[in-house]
């Protein structure tokens, strides 16, 4: 279980990013954000305030509503020596700017055979039970996980988003940054020095015995509260999170399978064609011969996030839900 | 009493009285709408944010007048005074906005989400520019069927960034198809001043297709109403588009939340627009010294529509959520 | 396994989509086709070659080079009584179509609480070894099959392609319809009668009992080639095609792998996060008591697509690769 | 000789002669590129398709010819011309064409994607109006690193169709970051004429952004290397973006399997244009009337070429494939 060491600082999982991204821009010039409201404002959840202040105008750009221009612009920004962390507001317009991440930023390596680089971040959100309707809740990292070229990170607490943010602006290759909107303000320990996270490292949350929760994101806190209440019943509950959909760490995943002989997935993303998809049949290929249950999947409905609060609540998992399904799978239903 | 429109004003004649009456009394409705929305929110009543129209009203209805009942409209997440204009009733609205089952969309769209064929309201839309090809796709649509129905296109002018816009621009000119873009340039994009955001003269932008353009004063209704009137009655008769750009103003924040504003505009700029520049004073003092109305009439149908709101709230607030059954219902046609 | 009777005609599979679109126009005028040179050219696969001459150019519609805006034109015209099918020339372009087909063409009828639909098809491609390069050769259906509010076809003969576009015109819901570019010169027997196939209902291509093959679109082929090299070293195999992502016929698919107790799954989307994974865990889940061995996927390599066929050729599963991987399952390697 | 350009014309002074001369001989080398290309595809020795530049040599060369080697360029799908131009080495971009390790991307990219840092041309692009974004980002970031370099991004008509140029033109005047827009209207989009898919004037398009539009004959390397020359001067200079419309003509079909071309344009009007307004033969006949060449040079820089064109076919030719363990390099920097 990675952690910051005993004393560290206590801040939220909004802090961690922007203290990333501030002491990346101090390191190197070449770092830059563009987006939308990332100014003055600081995003309308407030993540970047006080950088445009060190950084000026010329580093935190303010630009126009245009998520496929914007995108498009930090790809030829980033094969010519800048390093662009370009903010997209909501997950859900990362539908407008698919071409310019999907056939261009993860391909030009590759299709220059080697040649050119895109070194950017995409930073964007995912999570629902916002009250934000179908067009601002959506999680769509499936989308960008299946794509050769793009590299996903699915942080989960502050300590992890700082450190993953990190390795992100100083990766060569275009990175799918997702921050779950509901988590900004969560606290957590956060040392004040430098440290970096390396992708396809995934974290055990929690140890466990019995069964494993393999949870992404938001679905992180969810596992861990459902494993309390399973220790309860008498259930070791194993919570690992992957930190990174691509590259993933299928072996610490199989390896915890294999040991708990059960395993849940709990991702908000839609369930159908969903990272669930990827990491059950991962874990129920890699760990056959072990597993005493089949392996479940628990993401979100397969609905468009509705906006009433009464049906909003019911798509995605709850601690209450994964319990439910644990017993199931451990017979103690 | 007369009509006292002024005749040497080659632009107010021909509008009886009553037609005045009732103008004024859909931007009052509007007003009073987004007041007791903005209550909602303070008394945390209200799932999620809105977005108010105030300040805005005499574009949806001086626009949404001269239409038809059966033409369409498509709208924004500043939506609630255009479906209010093209018909909508405020109890099924207020329904919707508190995520009850007799709201128009059964409260799964919420605030952003609005839509109702029976009035032509093809829906709010959250994504930024997103209703463009929806309102043009209706136009085209109209042409096909020979049902004479024209669509209007509302967007703010932060919508001008989005690429979408050029596109379905071009096809709207080059098939002639009988949309009419109402652009609402309220200077501001959410907490950026457009003039950050937009390069060149705004109404260029349709004029370089060849698009006619216009630009009226969006505070005046007179104004927008007559203008709208010609305009819609070209679209209309000669099948083409045609644009009309509305300088106008939001009273409040972008959002219900956005209270601490002025880091993007000053209280002076606020103020300014709120004492001189309010639609609905504007109307009253012409239609006063017009002899249209006067103090008790005026007074009469405050009363009125106070009345109305306030018993439309109160269904909302009385309305039931929708049943957990409806989570999964109506994915699929 | 589903059938044409014996004396059906053998025609290619591009004859069957023409042959079912224009079937579905003299049927119903509400019907139309737009894209780029879908008219006198009849698309650059000559797939629509005939249909401009007998329904015009005001029924197959010419378009600009505007996928977002062609394909937001068909959600507005579907909305409003028609129904459209938007042709997007390869399926890599509908990178550009995401905002316009998963934030509004999928989500509308939910977020109307189900008053407004949206019935039209978007016909798309998939499929590499063409030596088209990275952006003209990628298979995106997983993307659509995530999203709730779409149907996905992956139609794998000529017989096929046609009942399934014409269930696909006269459904309700927006249905993406992916063409493999390499199938179109293929033969088969298709009836001149009218017939349609449901959705949701997989066919048994090849009946078997030791194995079995789940393949999609190109990749039936591929499995049904496979399955001959099979049964000459003895090995029984079952060649199962889903016809459609969404719905998935789930049943069908446990039930054959129950039956044979292995299965691969194959298809030509990147591998990872793609459509094998959803496949492969839901057999792996609903066959867990029955099978012998893991649930293989067999997807396109995860790489951008190389342009020299020295490389392509590596990419794509082929009868070699299956029976190699079959074999493995079975112990007889 | 001392150059005898014909001093009342402004537009052609001040250009000594090897000037005009090597413009002759790189427009010449990319006609025999084009021609053996074709050729490769006829002997059906290239794999894939590729669309040819031949009739359109004096865009790329007046452009690239007004550009420093270290400026930057965006490319499109009939990007030989451009690469050339800007430096590239026939040999090498045959390699790609057929596939080869010594291709310009190692085989990975074929025609549509040859990009080459060295002589900084940032690719072809086989998405239409794909590069505008990547062309801006470029001139961004030369902004950004005071680099003083400018970025050209070429791009056909058709990609007026494509929502991101206007997005990313905004952008570029509202920044005012040196890249300059040049647009080669060689009348089709495919098999569409232009004015079927382009409403109103091209040059009103960047015009209505506030950004400097001028248009030129671009049979006549004369005005376009001049009006490049001034152009590109005051892009870099001012700072600002600049557009340039070339009228042009494609003399082959869209790629070269576009054989059948009267359906929709005549031979007539390709022998026109072949006839009179051949780039090489207009500036050929100007440079003998001059007394800049004679028949004699002519003749000698025609072998020259020839001889070129045919060693570095061969060296294509000769070349190995890449090894096939190539296959997944270069997915990640
Ligand atoms: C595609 C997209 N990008 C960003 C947003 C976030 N957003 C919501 S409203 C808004 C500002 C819109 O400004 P304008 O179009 O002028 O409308 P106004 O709010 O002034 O009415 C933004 C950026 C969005 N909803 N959709
Ligand atoms: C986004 C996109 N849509 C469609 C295509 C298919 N396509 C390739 S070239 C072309 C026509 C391009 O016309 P133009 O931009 O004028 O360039 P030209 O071929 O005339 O050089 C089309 C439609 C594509 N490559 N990309
Ligand atoms: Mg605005
Ligand atoms: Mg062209």
């Amino acid at each position: 279980m990675s952690m910051p060491d005993g004393n560290a600082r206590v801040i939220t999982f909004a802090q961690a990013i922007n203290e990333a991204l501030a002491e990346e821009m101090r390191r190197d010039e070449r770092v830059f954000i563009i987006g939308e409201d990332v100014a003055e404002a600081g995003t309308p959840f407030k993540v970047l305030s006080g950088l445009v202040q060190e950084f000026g105008r010329d580093r935190v750009i303010d630009s126009p509503i245009s998520e496929p221009g914007i995108t498009g612009l930090s790809v030829g920004a980033a094969m010519t020596g800048m390093r662009p962390v370009v903010d997209i507001m909501f997950g859900d317009f990362i539908t407008l700017t698919m071409d310019q991440i999907v056939n261009q930023a993860a391909k030009i390596h590759y299709m220059s055979g080697g040649k050119l680089k895109v070194p950017m971040v995409l930073r964007t959100t995912l999570g629902a039970t916002r009250r934000s309707a179908a067009q601002h809740s959506q999680s769509l990292h499936a989308w960008l996980s299946h794509v050769p070229g793009l590299k996903v990170v699915v942080p989960s607490t502050p300590y992890d988003a700082k450190g993953l943010m990190k390795t992100a602006i100083r990766d060569d290759n275009p990175v799918a940054f997702f921050e779950d909107k509901l988590m900004f303000q969560d606290k957590g320990p956060v040392p004040e020095g430098e440290y970096t996270i390396p992708f396809g490292v995934a974290d055990i949350k929690r140890e466990g015995t019995d069964i494993t929760l393999v949870a992404t994101s938001s679905m992180v806190q969810v596992a861990l509260k459902a494993a309390e209440m399973l220790a309860e019943t008498g259930i070791s509950a194993e919570v690992v999170d992957p930190r990174t959909t691509f590259p993933l760490d299928k072996e610490r995943l199989i390896k915890s399978a294999i040991k708990t002989s059960r395993a849940i997935i709990i991702d908000e993303g839609y369930e159908r064609y969903g990272v669930t998809a990827e990491l059950a049949s991962v874990i129920a290929d890699g760990a056959f011969y072990y597993l005493d249950a089949p392996v479940k999947r628990m993401g979100a409905m397969d609905v468009p996030v509705p906006f009433s609060p009464v049906l909003e609540d019911l798509t995605v998992p709850t601690p209450e839900t994964v319990t439910h399904m644990a017993k199931m799978l451990c017979g103690k239903l | 009493m007369t009509s006292k429109i002024d005749p040497s004003n080659p632009h107010f004649t021909g509008v009886d009285r009553e037609q005045w009456i009732h103008i004024y009394q859909q931007m009052l409705r509007i007003r009073l709408f987004e007041d007791t929305a903005n209550e909602l929110y303070r008394s945390a009543k209200m799932p999620g944010l809105t977005h108010m129209y105030s300040g805005q009203e005499a574009v949806a209805v001086g626009v949404c007048e001269a239409l038809r009942p059966d033409d369409y409209i498509t709208s924004t997440h500043r939506g609630h005074g255009h479906c209010l204009a093209k018909g909508a009733k405020p109890n099924i609205m207020f329904a919707e906005l508190l995520g009850k089952a007799a709201g128009y969309c059964r409260g799964k769209g919420g605030s952003m989400h609005i839509a109702d064929m029976d009035s032509g309201n093809l829906g709010a839309n959250a994504i930024v520019g997103g209703s463009a090809g929806i309102a043009t796709g209706a136009a085209m649509s109209a042409k096909m069927r020979g049902s004479s129905q024209i669509a209007a296109c509302f967007f703010g002018e932060g919508a001008l960034g989005q690429g979408l816009l050029y596109e379905v621009m071009n096809m709207a000119q080059l098939w002639q198809l009988p949309v009419l873009y109402v652009c609402e340039n309220n200077l501001y994009n959410e907490y950026t001043h457009y003039s950050e955001t937009t390069a060149g003269d705004l109404l260029k932008r349709p004029q370089a297709f060849g698009i006619h353009g216009e630009e009226v004063d969006g505070q005046d209704v007179r104004f927008v109403y007559t203008t709208a009137l010609r305009l819609v009655e070209q679209v209309r008769t000669s099948q083409s588009p045609a644009f009309l750009q509305c300088n106008t103003y939001r009273f409040h924040g972008h959002h219900v939340g956005d209270i601490d504003r002025t880091y993007y505009r000053s209280k002076e700029e606020e103020a300014q627009w709120r004492t001189n520049r309010d639609p609905l004073t504007i109307l009253s003092e012409w239609m006063m010294a017009q002899e249209i109305v006067d103090q008790a009439l005026l007074a009469d149908i405050g009363h009125e529509i106070e009345g109305e709101t306030e018993a439309a709230v109160q269904f909302g607030l009385n309305a039931p959520y929708p049943d957990v059954s409806e989570v999964n219902q109506h994915v699929y046609a």
